[in-house]
């Protein structure tokens, strides 16, 4: 009997810290995968934001950077200037990409350095309790917006792949999801390309998740798949929104 | 008189509901002292969470006891982790639904509260925590129990008025373990 | 025989899996790991096509698939 | 008044909601998260009418209170460790504008990120350099949730009165633990309205017909023309030296006939004092000081020993390595000797270890 | 005889601190004429930018707020929310808003905050000395780019009425220069465009001025002007990009 | 060696890379300029091939620098007060992660944006908190353009020998004046490629068949397990001790027979030696003892004089308020009474100031 | 007749005026203002048509037109 | 020996090259001891743009000297500014095409070199500096005249070789004017 689905061999043999049904695990997973598949796992630096993400060097294998609040995109410009032989790719939520990060990513993408960018958006901020990040939906109630997100107090969700589409550098430029088996394979075909962009050298890859957080959006893990499915999508559109 | 009340559990057991539930009734009802300090894991849920509950007649200093003189373990993760922070000649409740093997302390106490099963039989699993506190009140007398529930009714009550039923029912059972276990005492 | 295999101790209960496979294959018993999930077994194993759906989406990737 | 059995964060809100404060920016960072959601309900309501605006970022949310200053209106940030460090420009920027700010640090574990957990690693980033430029702040240290709230409360008058931002040094142990607290009186929309008022003499929000119109920069002084930069930065120093003789506050406790002084401060202080209680009841003569604000320092409260009557200091703070220990060290002049007891990166420091090493220092008995 | 054009009385009556030619100067004299036929002199707040700006503050007679470099549009939205009455307005260089400020402009622009912010855009870092912007020419030499600005190792030039047109809130955008009295009245036209949309309680309101700087691009001011027709304008094409 | 006459700026940036930094990161700022212009031409030159990368901003420049530091690269920054202040939450992160980089602060006015005229007003910041968590730096202070072109050099050295970030405190004077000066010899590509090849075994650049993947992060040694933050604390402290001991250094001029002593650091330290010559020649017995690190303060200088001898201590920076001041006060101890002669915001300090507040402390003569 | 007027003081020399005035009214003479400039004059005042041109293209609002 | 130099004009007159062909022509050419400090007001041009030189048998203490031996003004804002920063018995260079008015102060030598009419004459106003400092040099004696002006060949020719023969010519008739005062004192 042949094994025809295995656990990715940079995931480290525990429980992650991730909670029950966040879909953060499921994007490391198919990063993970897809290194594996390149045989990158030895040559790839992670820069890891801060977020719930810093749960990822406690469960994979590669080397990694945590990074400052928002600077991925900085750090991970340095280290691929230094080291273009090392795949360079950032892991950052909204909080931290969109958020604090928003002119490191916007100035990376616009260099157009040759990393990969892994966007979580999960509409809030998990790591803190769930407050209002740019992403958050019209009208979402979170910790800090406890009478739900208003266009005249807040303004509007913020569409990261949309606003980097408007540069001129960036080669690969996706949305995705990953709320059921079809949209997974989607996914990691995205990851792929993104990383395939960075070994052809084409210069700055992003690939945005649609994503969840469970605990902070008080749905069960099922709950918040269909959230994202009936509320998230329609605000962020999946596809392919460059490929040069 | 200085109470020390260690809790500890996963996230999600109401953990952090059982120390303010006396905490609130302490501070509202009489006039001590009254500490509360949560201390969470890194991750919201599925992780472990405590807290430290101290109730006293003079200012409180360490509202982080690093011994108390009572432990409640909602699992054996806790219970195993805290049984060494109880002070000697001190009392630990477990929930034994969860926490199979006893931890070997002979200078301390024991009070073993089938909670995970209450809550079972009573139709919820949200109410382990409640049955918990029925049997650490009863246990310790702390606390007046009609106070503590009235508490509970007003926190928990006010957004879910549904669960009050519930929740009164474990409160009761595990009052009554808590009695038979102090009158084994 | 297509089977799965679910590491337990990474299964964080999600039910993810269980709502995912088309065979109705996986389940919850009362039994849980040491974090305290209830994790997924494979309670109708003989159903299994090998579709590997169930690992797909198991974001914890504690679903292994063999046809 | 009434007492309420609260958390330290929402406390602290309330207590700078109750103050005046109508302007709130942060950004969220634990331990203090709690902060700014308070504000984020409270801001809107009837009774308070006042703004809450998440920042992007610390640095952000650090400019935005900078703008509120300028309008004159009571405003406040929190934010903790990392986070603060963030805001260090727009902060010594605030201390340059000369701008009536609060700024309130749940402190947590360091370097960097460090930990989630409280700390006390933060002194002199707050006490010595919270930005360039030698510049200082009133820096407050409450010790219980109750001290919190009353300083905070105190603040918004002192930053007023100096013009120049306040700092409230607390800890992320005060902001997630709760306590029965009595929380100040509401300040009247008159007081708070004649207050605005009176700044509108600098306030930039639209001339109106002044005689000038209002610049508010670093290196300004707000109503006055500008000067050349060392002026103020004297006129700062005159101002920090008169600190040392109004606003100096710390507490003695026990000390009369003390042979051992623990000195400590914040959270670190409160589980001194009672380490100060039990020592006491094993018969040790044991006493404490504690700054209330840790800057100015209260170096008064050390010349006053008597120390050929003192077996030693015990130092105690939860940083390691040790900073107020520093300041200590200072003014304590080799004539005692100081022994310390640390915690670190987010431990909290045990009362049982301070009584230890008390008895250590206190020698043989 | 009449006087058919006059010297804003927003302007103090000395000599500012530009540099001769220096295109911030026509900026700022709009400026000045608009809040003048407005009446907003005595209702207005200004936020400068750190750059070349800092010389506004000497110059203009109006309640201003020096900002933190790259930070007036988070202090611009925290005066305004305090002080609706008051007309709030942003005045910054290119690299103040669009490189260590483009988080700040971002967000404010994505919360439509209402108010209205002028940029201008001199493809340099003038008041430090001529370094590059992340609005520098492809190929142009700056005294950080002696090489000239490479797209593989700089990226491109960054087109920030692009970039905000990307997000939902704001309600005017427009470009404009000042090289001659056809496009100086154009310009005006946008200014009093802004603050109109301010006025009527729009949202965000954005005017970038297509400006040069003489000195660091070591020409003289009327070379200058050539320059920025011939080579600034093909790669910042001027007009109204928004206005709902 | 060849003397060339160069602008400080210059000379500091080209040492740096014959020390080996073949990473720079910045963002503008006056009056440090030329460091990242000279870079940004330097770099691409075959002699070099090395990386200039143009932050958008401090923070972003600071968070590059992370990255480089990550990698086991020779890497720095520089940028100046308000700049600096900028990076400090990313500081304190280098210095939780242990990464060996240096940062260059050529000093101006401030608080805030201060002025863009030289000054010493970052002393506390330097030397006592430049971030969160009581991290420490060793910190430079060149009184020369030849010092801080040697400084410089070894800053790297030293970087790496203490996985630490290295501080270099100058000023605007420094790097905007020119002075004849020696360079040193370019480190050989050998070299650096060794101590390249030393940092692989913690360096984030790929695991490459490493035993345990590597970690870079704040509250981490690269290369050790994951510890806790306390341990990594404590072990931090433990170093700053071991600094005291072999990191400290300062000069004493013309201290053998004086009465008087004149204290200084940095530019204002050139040119109180030259006030020194000046009131020897008239006949004062005057002497200057001189940080040469400003961290760890040699206190030793001060401990080894004869009180008795002194008629007082006269300690000169371009800061208002004082603040190296401080740490002179905390080690003299009240032995002999200290004046201080000051100027600040951009204001350089005369040597007939100087040697006004000497003669007035010298008393009769 | 219309006119200009410039006020030397402001004015830095850039000669946007004198390049924009289409009846070529403006020029410069070898005097300069305190600042060193050598200012703008109308050496040809007769010329003017006040159509305000130079006053609109002169950044430093030197210039004031009458009509 | 220390002679201190001061020199002032506005930015764009040459202020800075001034004081650097001094410099560089010290160092490169003596064992002296040589700093240059260049002082600039905000704006980049029209501001004012001042440089002190130090040229001396011992290390330098104060780049920027209060007071110096020789203050060179370009300008009249330059003139009026640093008359006072001239030691009595010192010695003050004004380019007197443009510096109108003399400051009265007795105890100094004023020494009138009318650098912008030269220039003018000359056919570019850009050599104004080259012709004050060929009157500084003849005057003072500090440095050869030939090594200063090789030195101007060598950094100001580099780049424009077309300018050598016109900063030569102002070079040459600024020592004129500086022989003549000298005699003269
Ligand atoms: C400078 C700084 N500010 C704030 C924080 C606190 N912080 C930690 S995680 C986080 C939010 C992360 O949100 P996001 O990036 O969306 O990630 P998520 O947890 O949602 O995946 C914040 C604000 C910090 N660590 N550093
Ligand atoms: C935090 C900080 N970093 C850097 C500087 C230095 N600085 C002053 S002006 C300026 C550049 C301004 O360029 P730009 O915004 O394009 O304005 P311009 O002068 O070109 O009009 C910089 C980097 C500063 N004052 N503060
Ligand atoms: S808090 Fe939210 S984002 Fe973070 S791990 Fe939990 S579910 Fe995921
Ligand atoms: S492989 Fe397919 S059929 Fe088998 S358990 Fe998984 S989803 Fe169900
Ligand atoms: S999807 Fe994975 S983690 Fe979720 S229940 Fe199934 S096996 Fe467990
Ligand atoms: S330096 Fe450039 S931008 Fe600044 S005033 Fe001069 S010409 Fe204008
Ligand atoms: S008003 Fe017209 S004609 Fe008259 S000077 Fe000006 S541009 Fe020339
Ligand atoms: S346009 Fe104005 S500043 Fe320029 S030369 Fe003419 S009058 Fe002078
Ligand atoms: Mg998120
Ligand atoms: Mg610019």
């Amino acid at each position: 009997m042949e094994k025809i689905y295995s656990r990715p061999i940079g995931l480290k043999k525990s429980i992650n810290g991730y909670c029950p049904g966040c879909l953060h695990s499921a994007a490391g997973k198919l990063i993970m995968s897809v290194l594996e598949e390149f045989d990158l796992l030895e040559r790839c630096t992670q820069v890891d934001g801060v977020g719930c993400s810093a749960n990822n060097h406690t469960s994979m294998d590669v080397d990694s950077i945590g990074s400052p609040h928002g600077r991925p995109c900085a750090v991970a410009s340095a280290v691929k200037r230094i080291s273009p032989e090392t795949v360079v790719y950032t892991y950052q939520g909204d909080g931290d990409l969109a958020s604090i990060g928003l002119a490191e990513t916007m100035m990376a993408a616009n260099r157009g350095d040759n990393i990969t960018v892994f966007f979580i958006n999960n509409a809030n901020y998990g790591m803190t309790g769930g407050q209002m990040a740019p992403t958050t939906l019209m009208d979402m109630k979170t910790s800090t917006t406890p009478y739900g997100r208003h266009a005249q107090e807040h303004g509007y969700p913020m569409h990261m792949c949309e606003v980097l589409n408007a540069l001129t550098a960036p080669s690969y430029i996706a949305r995705v999801t990953c709320i059921d088996a079809a949209n997974v394979r989607k996914a990691r075909a995205a990851v792929k390309e993104a990383f395939q962009h960075q070994l052809d050298g084409k210069g700055f890859s992003f690939v945005e998740f649609v994503s969840n957080c469970p605990t902070n959006w008080g749905l069960s893990p099922i709950e918040s798949l269909k959230f994202i499915k009936e509320k998230m999508l329609p605000e962020y559109p999946l596809g392919e929104f460059r490929n040069r | 008189m200085e109470n020390s009340i260690l809790i500890g559990g996963f996230g999600g057991q109401g953990v952090m509901i059982f120390g303010q539930l006396l905490c609130y009734t302490a501070a509202e009802t009489t006039d001590k002292y009254v500490t509360y300090f949560p201390s969470y894991s890194m991750e919201k849920r599925g992780g472990t969470a405590n807290c430290y509950v101290t109730i006293s007649d003079e200012p409180i200093g360490a509202p982080k006891a690093e011994m108390t003189d009572y432990v409640v373990a909602l699992n054996s993760l806790a219970m195993n982790k805290f049984v060494n922070n109880v002070y000697s000649g001190g009392t630990m409740f477990i929930n034994s639904s969860v926490c199979t093997e006893k931890p070997d302390r002979t200078d301390i106490t024991f009070v073993e509260v089938p909670a995970s099963d209450v809550a079972r039989e009573i139709g919820d699993s949200r109410v382990t925590n409640l049955c918990m506190i029925g049997a650490f009140i009863a246990y310790t007398d702390i606390l007046p129990p009609e106070k503590v529930l009235a508490t509970a009714f007003k926190k928990l009550g006010a957004k879910h008025p549904e669960f009050n039923a519930l929740n009164e029912a474990a409160f009761k059972r595990g009052m009554e373990i808590g009695k038979a276990a102090k009158a084994k005492k | 025989m297509p089977k799965i295999e679910i590491e337990s101790e990474y299964c964080k209960s999600c039910l993810f899996c269980v709502e995912a496979c088309p065979k109705k294959v996986i389940g919850t018993t009362s039994a849980v790991n040491s974090k305290g999930y209830q994790y997924a077994v494979a309670i109708n194993p003989d159903a299994c096509v090998g579709c590997a759906i169930c690992a797909t989406v198991c974001p914890d990737a504690a679903i292994e698939v063999y046809k | 008044m009434e007492k309420v059995f609260m958390k330290g964060n929402e406390a602290i809100a309330e207590a700078a909601i109750r103050a005046g404060c109508r302007f709130f920016a942060g950004y969220p960072i634990t331990p203090q998260n709690e902060i700014p959601e308070y504000m984020s309900r409270r801001m809107p309501q009837p009774d308070v009418r006042g703004i809450y605006l998440q920042g992007e970022s610390e640095t952000a949310s650090a400019a935005m209170l900078y703008g509120a200053g300028a309008t004159g209106i009571r405003a406040m940030t929190s934010s903790s460790s990392c986070g603060i460090a963030l805001m260090s420009e727009v902060i010594a920027w605030m201390a340059g504008a000369c701008l009536p700010v609060v700024i309130c640090n749940m402190a947590r574990g360091g370097p960097g990120i460090g930990s989630i957990q409280p700390s006390q690693q933060d002194y002199f980033m707050a006490t010595k350099a919270s930005g360039n430029g030698g510049f200082r702040m009133l820096v407050f240290a409450p010790s219980t949730i109750q001290e919190a709230v009353d300083m905070m409360y105190r603040a918004f008058d002192l930053a007023q009165k100096y013009m120049n931002p306040v700092y409230i040094l607390s800890d992320g142990f005060t902001g997630a633990m709760m306590e029965p607290v009595v929380l100040p009186e509401m300040r009247s929309e008159e007081f708070l309205a004649a207050e605005r008022k009176k700044n509108e003499a600098w306030a930039a929000t639209g001339r109106k017909g002044a005689a000038r119109s209002h610049q508010i920069g670093a290196g300004q002084r707000p109503g006055f023309p500008r000067a050349p930069l060392e002026q103020k930065n004297k006129a700062d120093w005159e101002m920090y030296e008169s600190w040392k003789v109004n606003e100096v506050e710390y507490e003695n406790y026990k000390i009369e006939d003390a042979e051992l002084i623990i000195t400590s401060y914040g959270v670190s202080a409160r589980i001194a004092r009672s380490a100060v209680d039990m020592l006491r009841k094993e018969g040790y003569k044991v006493g404490m000081i504690r700054p209330i604000k840790v800057h100015p320092f209260p170096e008064i409260a050390y010349e006053q020993l008597d120390y050929n009557k003192l077996r030693g200091i015990l130092s105690v703070e939860m940083s390691i390595p040790p900073l107020f220990y520093y300041d200590v060290e200072a003014v304590v002049r080799k004539r005692t000797p100081i022994a310390t007891c640390l915690r670190s990166g987010g431990e909290i420091i045990e009362r049982s270890a301070i009584i230890e090493a008390a008895k250590k220092l206190y020698g043989d008995k």
